[in-house]
Order: structure tokens, then C-alpha cells, then sequence
């Protein structure tokens, strides 16, 4: 039946999906596709209906798809948990740094008006923008996450969690 | 420098703990400091006595425990009477403790030298007290500090009992009944200074506060200070009586108990005000609540055949001639009470020394043991029998004019009720007392070999008088004792300084 | 320092907040977070500081921070006055103390490589717990709560590394806190309705002008939003008897998690109630039956879980329930709604604070070197680690209420208040309370003076970090009892802040 | 027909009372996460219900950004719905599904070291556990 990886003792996508040409190749096709309209989901977020959640959760969505056509092992060891937990706290930094930048410069915090103080508004619009992306990229980082952690048996910690059963 | 020195009798003996500690390891050196603690310490509180008896000196505020509620001292004549005795007594008690540690092998000396300090510092801030507050404060550390005293020889259940009774009915009672009855002090007139005449004086006129609570507040001060011993908070002083002797001695006859009669006075002289109990027919009860207590616990005393237990409800039932004498709310049964805290102290710490010292050389505890013990151990049972007289009243001891001063306080105000206990409880400390001594000398002592086989502590071998320190200690008490009755100045001139300030 | 002054109210919630997410991108092993914790927190408390000088300076006035410079109807206001500046400082210094102490602890107990984690959260749920006391925005109050109760969830999830009852312990605490959160949100909502803002001063004024054209009687509105805002408060803060998530959930956390968690959430949850009751229903609404209902759960609480404490035999259990028994107290305070009864209130969260976290961080001590915290761990260790049991007997003084103690203070704040309405029977039950708590606060200290230890093998002392932090609470519990001076005029004085609004 | 008018909120208030319901009653850990969501979400649509404005007319309230950021806001965008709950509504929801993913995480942690997810069978193991320690510390 199913395999585990050889270092990380993970269970691997059955083999027989190498088969499955057709899944394969449309996910390869599609993939590419779903990441470009989250971006352009996340950066019409400003104006429109969208933004970070949506096209966060889009943007999880297509690397969710790739975990499910060639396996959730696969797809950790394209986006290791170490990247998904760094992006996860930068997206929030982005956010709050945006708002601390203004801060800084003397405006209050979430002032976006700031960032460009010729152009109020346009400040604002960038404001608006990064954030959308700062949250964009948690939300994403975040899907992941969470994706793998219940798909996989845990692998990445199996040989940290000695936990005393107390009995 | 006078008007430092409160502060300098309470700094002498933490200071002094601090050395005891420091000094812990080499006990000659330790018990030096002790001994020079308590003689710097004498110094300094005799160095108030004029201050004192010119009546309450000004007020000295060290810290602001509440916003409006400073930690305060000041000097005055009951106080002075109480610190007087205590930092007396504490040399003398300092030179037995030496003899009976040592000569019982104690353990855990240093924290016995150190609590002691600590207590005799809370002794200290209790008598000068300036506030309610004050008070309440060294009070509870008073029972803090020598908890671990009683619990002295800790891991024995016994020992452990003791404490959780002793600690208990005191802290339940200050809390229970003490601290609310201070609060609603200070939430019904906005001041626990104690000044004479008290502080209600304007609370009561302007009707804010109803005699009926007034009434209440005062009762639950009294039963609040479990010090004091009043029936039925007695309790924690017979169980009390585990601790070593120089605890009993010290503490439990003279610095703790009198904590609690000297609270009885000064909350009613200071803060209360008996006069305006007596004005607004209040506290009537207190006499007769001390009186049963009184006779009560002479009677139990009456049936205790361990020595300490004896004396133990002994000081139950002389205390609350103390209590009486507050009770009888009048300025001459404040004096005569401000002279019985000094005349039993002398009497009650003869006697447990003398019983210490029994324990020492003869490992005796029970009264049964006793006969001809006085032809062994004369000095023991001289000054014992002197501590007697002093218990019962009569002269030459200072027992006597403190009973004396009671007694005509009854007549003039004419509380027969208070004369009866006085003349009931007389007959009873001398049907407890006198048997002792006529066991002590005028019975043959048992043959060494009837009792030898019955305790392992050689009851019946030889022994001799108890180590020097020890008979000196209790031949001195109790030639204080004697002293007292041929110059009786230094108290009785506190005493009288003390009811020419209080209104009539 | 002084360009960031006007930005303070807000500072205090980023700068815990940068520093977790920071914590997070650190190296997995070695010190780096914790020391960066202890960088952080340590700053936070500098900034609370400031912040209580610059109330001092005005004592009358708000400081108010919009963010974004958005008005406060429309955006989020964060307001700072003499209460909360106070409630501030407290979790900030608590914080700080808990993080130094968190070290040896979180080695401990916590695997080696998680620890940037857990410090992450950690700095967070602090600042949720900051941003609570800042905002004066009732959803920004429901989003930091949810922020620094999901945070501490996780944290106490964490004890399941030492024993598994963390995780039920835990999930017990997130659904009863979510149904709090959302009982609060909910309220919220109804007030929303009823006012068409968010911001509390304005909401209060806009009840008054309802109140004053005659359109609040018999509006069940505001009826139904105040009891849901109640329930959810007191779930929150752990009131008697919507207790029961809490003595598990302190008893199987990471020690340092229950330092922290003991001396700070509860209390930003009873800063909810201040904020609720008094600012936005103060006047509004009347809510003497809700108090009388609160002192009557709070008077309940106190002894019950006294006994219950008593009956313990673990000693993290017993802080536990003597946690909820000292909650009753500050429940009792503010439910007399009266100048000291508040005042009680708002001093027995520092001073219990204190006490408790001074309590919380010697048994944690006692779990690093023994293992658990049963009672029989505590046999004879007051010869085997004097400094640590020396801070456990300063707390349990403090606890019962010994003068020269915080807890003394607190006591005598509180009976002044039931005596100023006449409640003798309150001051009684206070009281009494106090005495059971004699009882089980002496059943650890006779087992750890009087009893001879069962195993002979040495017993080290508690780690430095360790015994720094309880002492540094230890000490303060007593500062704070020999003069209370600056905390009882504070106190008296947020107390009026409080109630002024409310004559 | 008061009543009926207010449908709205019986709706909101059902889906809370079935997710309250359903916390309480349930015994299986995962279904009490799901129905502490699914209580949230009754809030959710009490919030949302409460935004929706009818003008005096009969017209419906609209969403307003959309044209009127296209027409500049030069003219009136008609009656239109309170956008402040449904922005506080996408922050509560963020709120409500990191609580469910804190629960489940919370959940797979005691599944895995309980061995099961229904409470009654956690809880018999834990008295099995407070029984032992008692025993142990008497």
C-alpha cells in the first residue's frame, strides 16, 4: 500500500499516481493559473470585492491541489515547515510594519497616508495594498499549514514529542 | 535623641536578630550578642521613662501603610510599664535560655535566640504603638514570630497540634473579630490614633454611631485580642505550653499574654474611651465575663497535675484580673490593672522558670513528682515559693499591692461583684499553689529505687540544683518580684501618670 | 523618546506584538528567544511606566491615541486614564517577572526546538492582554481578547509535554472562553444596535441622551446586552460559579504559563467588568440587582472554593482554586460599587497579582527539581530549597492576609467598603474566607517546615532566573503591604474615576 | 406577525441555540468544536441581518462601495447598508476559524495521546489518574 519516506518517515502518495498522467499534468498546468489570480484577487482586494483572506486561502489552494495529486511529503519538501512558519510571521510583519513605518514617520499608526506624503491617497492605496499582501501571505502560509499538519501523521515532530504519558 | 528611642527599643533587637544570625554557627558568641541586645535594650527603654511620665510624647510616623493610616509610635505610661517589663525580663530570661538550651541539648538554637528577638521587637512596637493600626500590625507578627518558638520541637505531632491551636484561635479571633471591629473604627470616625478619652467621643455625640454598635465594637475588640485570654479564647495557652520553657517563661507568661491585656487597656483607655462606655451604659458585660473567667480557671487549674498546665490556666485566671480591671471602667481599675501587668510578671515568670528548671535538673514535669524536691533544689523552690505569694497576694511580694490596688478600685466604685471574685479567686490560687510548696519541703522525697524502674530518665537518681545560669535567672526574678512590693516607684508612678490622663 | 510619547498608548500593544512575530523568525534552539522575550517585556515595562507618568502628569484628563487618525466613531480609539494605565503596568511588570522566570522552566518542560514558538505566543497573548487594557473600542476589546485567549489556549495546551490533562484542560478553557467571547460579542452587537457605535465613551453618551428623552425604559435591548456582556465577563474572568475551566487549566499548564496566566488574565477580564459596568453602563443602567447577584456569587465563591482548596492535594490545584476564591474577593469589591469597595478591587489585582505569581513560580520550582507539585513533593523542602519556600511562605502570608503583606491591605480596602454600606455579614464572609484560607495555605507550610522528606537524595535549589523572579514578587507583595501609599491613592483614585461615573 | 418580522434574528438566534445545543450535548470533542463554530456563526448572522436597511420607501439598502467609487462619489449612492458589521463580521470570522483550527489542533494532540476524542471515555481515564494520585499521595 502506501510507502513512508525513507528520512522523514512520512506515508507517501501511492505510487500509483506517477501513472496518472492526466491528474499530473493538469495539476502541473493549473497550478500556476490559481497563484496568478489569487495575486490579482489579493491585489484588487484595495478596491473591490477580494483580498488578503480570499486570495490567501486561493493562493493555499493551489499548493493544497499540488499536495493532493502527488502528496502532502511531496509538498513539504517543496515549501519546508520552516519556510510556511517564517512566512506565516513575516506576513503579519508586513502588516504591522506597514502601520509601524507611519509611525516612524510621524504620522499615527495605520496612517497610510504616510507612506507617500504628496499623494495622500495614493499613500493610502499603497497602504492598502501591502497589507492586503502581508495578510495574503499568512492566510497562505497559514492554509498550508494546516493542510499538512492534519494530512500527515505528524512527521515532522516524531522524534521530538517523547510526551510522558502519565500512567 | 529621646524622641528617636521608640523607634531605637523596636531597631535594638531586629538588629540583634540580624547578629544572632550572623553569629549563628559559634553559640558563645551568639548568645553574647543576645545578652548584649537585651542589656542595650533595657537602656533604651528606661531612657523613656521620664518621657513617659509626662504622658503621651508626640507621635513618630515611620511609613504610610495606608494612604491616611501612618505606621506610628509614641511613648506613654502603659506602654512604658509593659516595655519596661518585657525588656527587663528579657536579660534575665536570656541568661536561663543559655542554661536550659544547653542544658536540655535543643536543637535549632539560633532560630530559638532569633524568633525570640523577633518577638521581643513586635513586643516592642505593640507597647509603643501610636495607632490602632499599629498595634493590629505588631500584634499579628507578635503571633507570627513565635509560632515557630512553639512548634520548637516541630516534627513531634504534639508539637505540631499545638501550634495549628495556638495560631489558630489567635489569628482567627484578631481576624474574625479584631480587624473588623478596627475597620468599622475607622470607617465610623475616621481615626485609630489613640488618644485619651478615645476617638468615638464625636461619632457618639452626633449620633453617627448608635451606642448599641458602639457596644458591639467594643466587644468584639475584647474577644478579637485572644491575647488576653478571656474564657473561652483561652485555649492556645495551655497548648502553648509544648514550647521550651524559656518560651512559657517569657512569652507565654509575660510578653504575649501581656500583649493582649495590654491591648485590653489601651484600646479601652485610647481608643474606646471607658468613660464613655460607662456613659453610654456599655461593656458592663466585660466584668462579668472576666470574673467567670477568673474563677474558672482557677478551679481547672485547680485539677492539672502537669506543672506547666497549672501555671498555664493560672495565667488564664490572672489575666483576666487585668481585664477586670479595665472592665471596672474607671481611671483607679485602669491603674490597678497597668500594676497587676507588672506584678504578675514578675510572680508567673518566677514560676516557670522555677518549673524549667525542675525539668532541667530532675526531668520532672508533674506535680505528683514533687515531694521534698525544695530540699534538693533550695534556690528553685525559694524563689518558687515567692512566686506563689506573689500569685496569691500575699506580701512581700508584688502581688500584693496590684491586689490590693484592685480590691479598693472595687470598694470605691463599689463593684461587689468584682471584690467577690477577687476573695474567691484568692482562696483558689491558694488551694493551688500552697500544696505544691508543702509537697516541695515538707514531704520526704521518694526512696531512688521505687521510681527508678518506672522512667528512663533516672527520676530517682541524685540530682542537684539546675546549671547556674538557670538559678540565677530565678532567683532574680524573683527578688524583682520582692523588690517591687518594698519599691514599687518606677510602676506605680506609671500608673498614677496614666490615670491622671484619663478623663473621669 | 520623546517623538514616540504621543504614540505610547499604541506602542504598548506593538511592542509585544513585533516581538512575538519576531520570536517566531529566531533560531529554533539556544537562549535567542528567551532573551529577546526578556528584551521585550522588559521594554514593554519601561513604556508602562512612562505611560503611568504621563497620567500622572494629568490625572484629570484621557490620553486618547486614534489609530489611523480616524475619529473614534468611526475608527479605533485607544484610550489611557489613571485605571487603566494602572491595570497596564501591572501586566507588564507581571509579564516581564514571569519571562525571566519562564527560562529554566520552559527548558525544562517545553522541547528544546519549540521554544521560539513558545515564546511567540507567549509575547502575544501579552499583548492581547495589553491591548485589552488599552482600546477603548468595545470589538477591538472582543478581537485582543480573542487574541490573548487563543494565545494562552496554546500555552497551556503545552503543559501536555510534562502531563496530558494540559489538552483537555485546555480545550475545556477554549470552549467555555469562546462561548464567553461570543456571549460578549454578542452583547456588543445589542449595544451596537441600540447606539451605532463602537466606542465606549461615545456609546455611554449615547445611552444617556436615550436616557434623557425617556427611550430607555423598558427597553429590553439594553437589558439583554448587559446580561450577555455579564455572562460573558464572568466566564471569562473565571467568577464563581462560571469557574470551571480554571483549576485545571492552571493546575497541568507549563509553570511559567501559570505564573503568568494566574496573576494577569483574570484580571484583564475583571479590568472588563470595571470598563463595562461602571464607564459604559455607569448611570445607564441600573445594575444593583447584577451586583447583588455578583457579591452573592462572589461571597459563594470565596468560601466554596476555599474549601475546595482545601481539600486539594496538589499544590497547583490548591492556588488554583485559591485563585477563584481570591476572584471572589475582587468581585465582592466592585460589586459594592462604592469608593472603597472599588478601590478594594482595583489594589487586590496588583496585590494578588503578586502574591499569586510569586505562589505559582516557587511550586514551579518545586516541579523542575521534583517533578510534580504534589503535596508530598513539598515534604520537608523548606531545609532543601530555603529561598524558594521562603517566597512560597511570603506569598501564602500574603494570601491569608497577615499584615505587613499586600493582602492585608487589599482585606482592610474591602471591609471598609461592606462597612460603609453596613454589610456586616459581607465583611463576615470576607473574613471567613480568610480563615479557610489559613487552612490550606498552613497545610502546605506545616508539610514543608514539619515533614521529613521521603527520598534522601539531594534536592538542588531553584535555578537563579527562578529565584530572582519569585523574589522580586515576593518582595513586592511585602513593599506593597509596609506602603501603600502610591497604590491605595491610585486605586482610591481610579476607584472615583469609576464611580464618578456612575453618582 | 411582529414576531414574524423579526424572522431574521429567530434564525440567528436557532443556529446559535443548535450550536449551543450541540456544545453541551455533545460528547464527541470534534462535534463540540464544530458546534462551538457553528454558534459563532449564529453572531455572525446577527450581526449581518442587523446591517440590511430598507429606505422608508421600500427600497433595498445595496452595498455601497463599488458604484460609488466608480461614479467618484460625486452622486448619491441611494440607501445602502451599514458596511461597519459586516467589516466587523470578517474580522469575527477570522476569530472563529482560528479558534476551530486551535480546537482541532488541541483534539488531534488528545486523540493522540488519549487514544480517543469522545469525552466520556477521557474522562474515565483521567479519574483512573486523579484516583491513582490520591492513592499515592495518602
Amino acid at each position: 500500500m502506501s510507502k513512508r519516506h525513507p528520512v522523514t518517515g512520512a506515508f507517501q502518495a501511492p505510487r500509483l499516481i506517477e501513472h496518472q498522467s492526466v491528474l499530473r499534468v493538469s495539476c502541473k498546468l493549473l497550478v500556476p493559473f490559481i497563484i496568478m489570480f489569487a495575486v490579482y484577487v489579493i491585489t484588487h482586494g484595495e478596491l473591490g470585492p477580494g483580498g488578503g483572506f480570499q486570495g490567501g486561502v486561493i493562493m493555499a489552494a493551489a499548493f493544497i491541489f499540488y499536495g493532493l495529486v502527488f502528496g502532502a511529503s511531496r509538498l513539504v519538501d517543496r515549501i519546508p515547515s520552516r519556510i510556511t512558519d517564517f512566512l506565516m510571521a513575516a506576513g503579519v510583519l508586513l502588516y504591522a510594519g506597514v502601520g509601524l513605518h507611519n509611525l516612524l514617520a510621524g504620522s499615527n499608526f495605520l496612517d497610510y497616508s504616510a507612506l507617500n506624503p504628496a499623494h495622500p491617497s495614493e499613500g493610502e492605496a499603497l497602504g492598502m495594498t501591502l497589507v492586503e499582501y502581508g495578510v495574503g501571505i499568512t492566510v497562505t502560509s497559514v492554509f498550508i499549514t494546516i493542510y499538512v499538519t492534519i494530512t500527515e501523521p505528524r512527521f515532522m515532530r516524531s522524534k521530538r514529542e517523547n510526551v510522558k504519558v502519565t500512567d | 535623641m529621646i524622641e528617636s528611642s521608640p523607634l531605637l527599643a523596636i531597631a535594638i533587637p531586629l538588629v540583634g536578630g540580624a547578629l544572632i544570625v550572623v553569629t549563628g554557627a559559634r553559640r558563645n558568641l551568639r548568645e553574647a550578642v543576645t545578652l548584649v541586645t537585651a542589656g542595650c535594650l533595657l537602656a533604651a527603654v528606661a531612657a523613656l521613662v521620664p518621657a513617659a511620665l509626662k504622658g503621651p510624647s508626640p507621635t513618630i510616623e515611620v511609613l504610610h501603610v495606608l494612604p491616611e493610616i501612618p505606621l506610628a509610635f509614641h511613648v506613654e505610661p502603659l506602654g512604658m510599664i509593659y516595655a519596661l517589663i518585657a525588656s527587663g525580663l528579657w536579660i534575665l530570661n536570656s541568661i536561663y535560655s543559655i542554661g536550659y538550651m544547653r542544658g536540655n541539648r535543643e536543637s535549632h538554637q539560633t532560630r530559638f535566640y532569633l524568633c525570640f528577638a523577633l518577638s521581643i521587637a513586635s513586643v516592642m512596637g505593640i507597647a509603643f504603638s501610636a495607632n490602632m493600626l499599629t498595634l493590629f500590625i505588631c500584634y499579628e507578627t507578635l503571633s507570627l514570630v513565635t509560632y515557630p518558638l512553639v512548634t520548637h520541637k516541630a516534627p513531634k505531632p504534639a508539637a505540631v497540634r499545638a501550634g495549628r491551636t495556638y495560631l489558630g484561635i489567635l489569628v482567627s479571633a484578631s481576624v474574625l473579630l479584631m480587624l473588623p471591629a478596627m475597620v468599622g473604627t475607622w470607617m465610623y470616625t475616621g481615626s485609630l490614633d489613640f488618644v485619651h478619652g478615645g476617638v468615638f467621643g464625636e461619632a457618639l455625640a452626633d449620633g453617627s454611631v448608635p451606642p448599641w454598635l458602639f457596644g458591639f465594637i467594643f466587644f468584639l475588640f475584647m474577644y478579637g485580642i485572644a491575647k488576653a485570654a478571656l474564657m473561652p479564647f483561652h485555649r492556645w495557652l495551655p497548648a502553648a505550653m509544648v514550647a521550651p520553657t524559656p518560651v512559657s517563661a517569657l512569652l507565654h507568661a509575660v510578653a504575649v499574654v501581656k500583649a493582649g491585656v495590654f491591648s485590653v487597656c489601651k484600646i479601652s483607655t485610647y481608643l474606646i474611651g471607658v468613660d464613655k462606655l460607662a456613659e453610654f451604659g456599655q461593656g458592663g458585660w466585660l466584668l462579668y465575663a472576666a470574673g467567670i473567667s477568673v474563677v474558672a480557671a482557677s478551679f481547672i487549674a485547680l485539677f492539672q497535675d502537669n506543672l506547666k498546665r497549672r501555671l498555664a490556666y493560672s495565667t488564664v485566671s490572672q489575666l483576666s484580673y487585668i481585664t477586670m480591671g479595665a472592665a471596672m471602667l474607671n481611671p483607679l481599675g485602669m491603674m490597678a490593672a497597668a500594676m497587676h501587668i507588672a506584678a504578675h510578671a514578675f510572680g508567673k515568670i518566677t514560676l516557670f522558670f522555677a518549673a524549667g528548671s525542675i525539668y532541667t535538673a530532675a526531668h520532672k514535669t508533674k506535680v505528683s513528682e514533687l515531694d521534698g524536691i525544695g530540699r534538693r533544689m533550695p534556690f528553685t523552690m525559694g524563689a518558687f515559693t515567692i512566686g506563689c505569694l506573689s500569685m496569691i497576694g500575699l506580701p512581700p511580694t508584688a502581688g500584693f499591692i496590684s491586689k490590693w490596688m484592685l480590691l479598693g478600685a472595687a470598694w470605691t466604685t463599689e463593684q461587689y461583684f468584682a471584690v467577690g471574685v477577687l476573695i474567691v479567686s484568692t482562696l483558689l490560687n491558694a488551694a493551688y499553689f500552697l500544696p505544691i510548696i508543702h509537697r516541695a519541703f515538707f514531704r520526704a522525697p521518694p526512696p531512688p529505687s521505687a521510681a527508678s524502674d518506672e522512667s528512663s530518665t533516672a527520676a530517682g537518681v541524685p540530682h542537684g540544683e539546675a546549671p547556674w545560669p538557670i538559678v540565677v535567672a530565678v532567683t532574680g526574678t524573683a527578688a524583682c518580684a520582692a523588690t517591687v512590693f518594698f519599691y514599687p516607684s518606677v510602676f506605680a508612678d506609671l500608673a498614677f501618670a496614666l490615670m491622671r490622663g484619663m478623663p473621669t | 523618546m520623546d517623538a514616540l510619547t504621543p504614540h505610547l498608548p499604541v506602542l504598548l500593544v506593538l511592542t509585544p506584538l513585533f516581538g512575538g512575530l519576531l520570536a517566531a523568525l529566531m533560531p529554533r534552539r539556544g537562549p535567542a528567544p528567551w532573551i529577546w522575550s526578556a528584551l521585550v517585556t522588559g521594554f514593554e515595562v519601561l513604556l508602562g511606566l512612562s505611560m503611568v507618568k504621563l497620567v500622572r502628569q494629568s490625572p484629570q484628563e484621557t490620553i486618547t491615541y486614534f489609530i489611523g487618525w480616524w475619529p473614534a466613531e468611526y475608527g479605533i480609539a485607544y484610550e489611557i486614564d489613571a485605571l487603566n494605565a494602572y491595570v497596564i503596568l501591572v501586566v507588564a511588570l507581571l509579564a516581564f517577572v514571569s519571562t525571566i522566570y519562564a527560562k529554566s522552566s520552559v527548558e525544562d518542560e517545553i522541547p528544546k526546538d519549540r521554544h521560539n514558538f513558545f515564546y511567540s505566543i507567549w509575547l502575544l497573548a501579552i499583548s492581547g492582554m495589553v491591548g485589552i487594557c488599552a482600546t477603548a473600542d468595545t470589538f477591538n476589546i472582543y478581537v485582543l481578547l480573542e487574541i490573548s485567549s487563543l494565545t494562552v489556549y496554546t500555552l497551556i495546551a503545552m503543559g501536555k509535554y510534562r502531563d496530558r490533562r494540559a489538552l483537555t484542560a485546555s480545550l475545556k478553557y477554549l470552549i467555555l472562553g469562546s462561548i464567553g467571547a461570543t456571549f460578549i460579542l454578542l452583547g456588543i452587537g445589542y449595544l451596537l444596535m441600540l447606539t451605532g457605535t463602537l466606542n465606549m465613551a461615545d456609546m455611554h453618551e449615547q445611552l444617556m441622551l436615550m436616557k434623557a428623552e425617556g427611550d430607555l425604559a423598558g427597553n429590553r435591548t439594553i437589558l439583554v446586552g448587559f446580561t450577555f456582556i455579564t455572562v460573558g465577563l464572568g466566564l471569562k474572568m473565571a467568577m464563581w460559579p462560571l469557574h470551571l475551566w480554571l483549576p485545571n487549566a492552571y493546575t497541568f499548564a507549563p509553570s511559567a504559563v501559570s505564573a503568568l496566566v494566574a496573576s494577569t488574565a483574570t484580571k484583564v477580564g475583571v479590568y472588563m467588568a470595571f470598563r463595562f459596568i461602571f464607564t459604559l453602563f455607569g448611570s445607564v443602567y441600573d445594575s444593583s440587582a447584577t451586583l447583588a447577584l455578583m457579591a452573592f456569587c462572589g461571597t459563594l465563591g470565596i468560601i466554596v472554593s476555599s474549601i475546595r482548596a482545601a481539600q486539594a492535594t496538589n499544590v497547583k490545584k490548591i492556588l488554583a482554586y485559591s485563585s477563584v476564591g481570591q476572584l471572589g474577593y475582587i468581585v465582592v469589591g466592585f460589586s459594592m460599587a462604592n469608593e472603597s469597595g472599588v478601590a478594594a478591587s482595583v489594589i487586590h489585582i496588583l496585590n494578588h497579582a503578586v502574591t499569586k505569581g510569586a505562589m505559582f513560580m516557587a511550586c514551579g520550582a518545586v516541579v523542575l527539581r521534583m517533578g510534580n507539585a504534589d503535596l508530598k513533593s513539598f515534604y520537608g523542602l523548606g531545609r532543601r530549597m530555603p529561598a524558594t519556600m521562603a517566597a512560597f511562605t511570603i506569598g501564602g502570608l500574603g494570601l491569608i492576609g497577615m499584615p505587613l503583606t499586600s493582602g492585608f491591605i487589599s482585606k482592610f480596602y474591602l471591609i471598609s467598603g461592606a462597612l460603609h454600606d453596613g454589610k456586616w455579614w459581607l465583611a463576615m464572609v470576607v473574613l471567613a474566607g480568610s480563615l479557610i484560607s489559613i487552612i490550606y495555605v498552613w497545610r502546605v507550610l506545616e508539610v514543608i517546615y514539619f515533614k521529613k522528606p521521603e527520598k534522601r537524595a539531594p534536592v538542588e535549589e531553584a535555578p537563579f532566573t527562578m529565584l530572582i523572579a519569585m523574589w522580586i514578587l515576593a518582595s513586592a507583595s511585602v513593599i506593597l503591604g509596609v506602603d501603600a501609599e502610591l497604590t491605595g491613592r491610585l486605586a482610591e483614585f481610579a476607584a472615583r474615576v469609576l464611580i464618578g461615573g456612575a453618582t | 406577525m411582529e414576531g414574524l418580522g423579526l424572522f431574521n434574528y429567530w434564525i440567528a438566534v436557532a443556529i446559535m441555540m443548535v450550536g449551543f445545543y450541540g456544545v453541551i450535548a455533545k460528547r464527541n470533542l470534534v462535534k463540540q468544536a464544530i458546534s462551538l463554530g457553528l454558534f459563532q456563526t449564529g453572531v455572525f448572522l446577527f450581526y449581518i441581518t442587523m446591517s440590511v436597511y430598507r429606505a422608508p420607501d421600500g427600497t433595498p439598502g445595496r452595498a455601497p462601495v463599488w458604484e460609488a467609487i466608480l461614479d467618484g462619489f460625486t452622486k448619491d449612492p441611494g440607501p445602502y447598508d451599514n458596511p461597519l458589521p459586516h467589516v466587523l463580521m470578517l474580522t469575527a470570522i477570522v476569530v472563529g476559524v482560528s479558534t476551530l483550527s486551535v480546537a482541532l489542533a488541541i483534539i488531534m494532540n488528545i486523540k493522540r495521546l488519549y487514544g480517543t476524542v469522545e469525552a466520556d471515555e477521557i474522562s474515565e481515564i483521567e479519574e483512573a489518574i486523579e484516583h491513582r494520585e490520591e492513592m499515592m499521595s495518602r
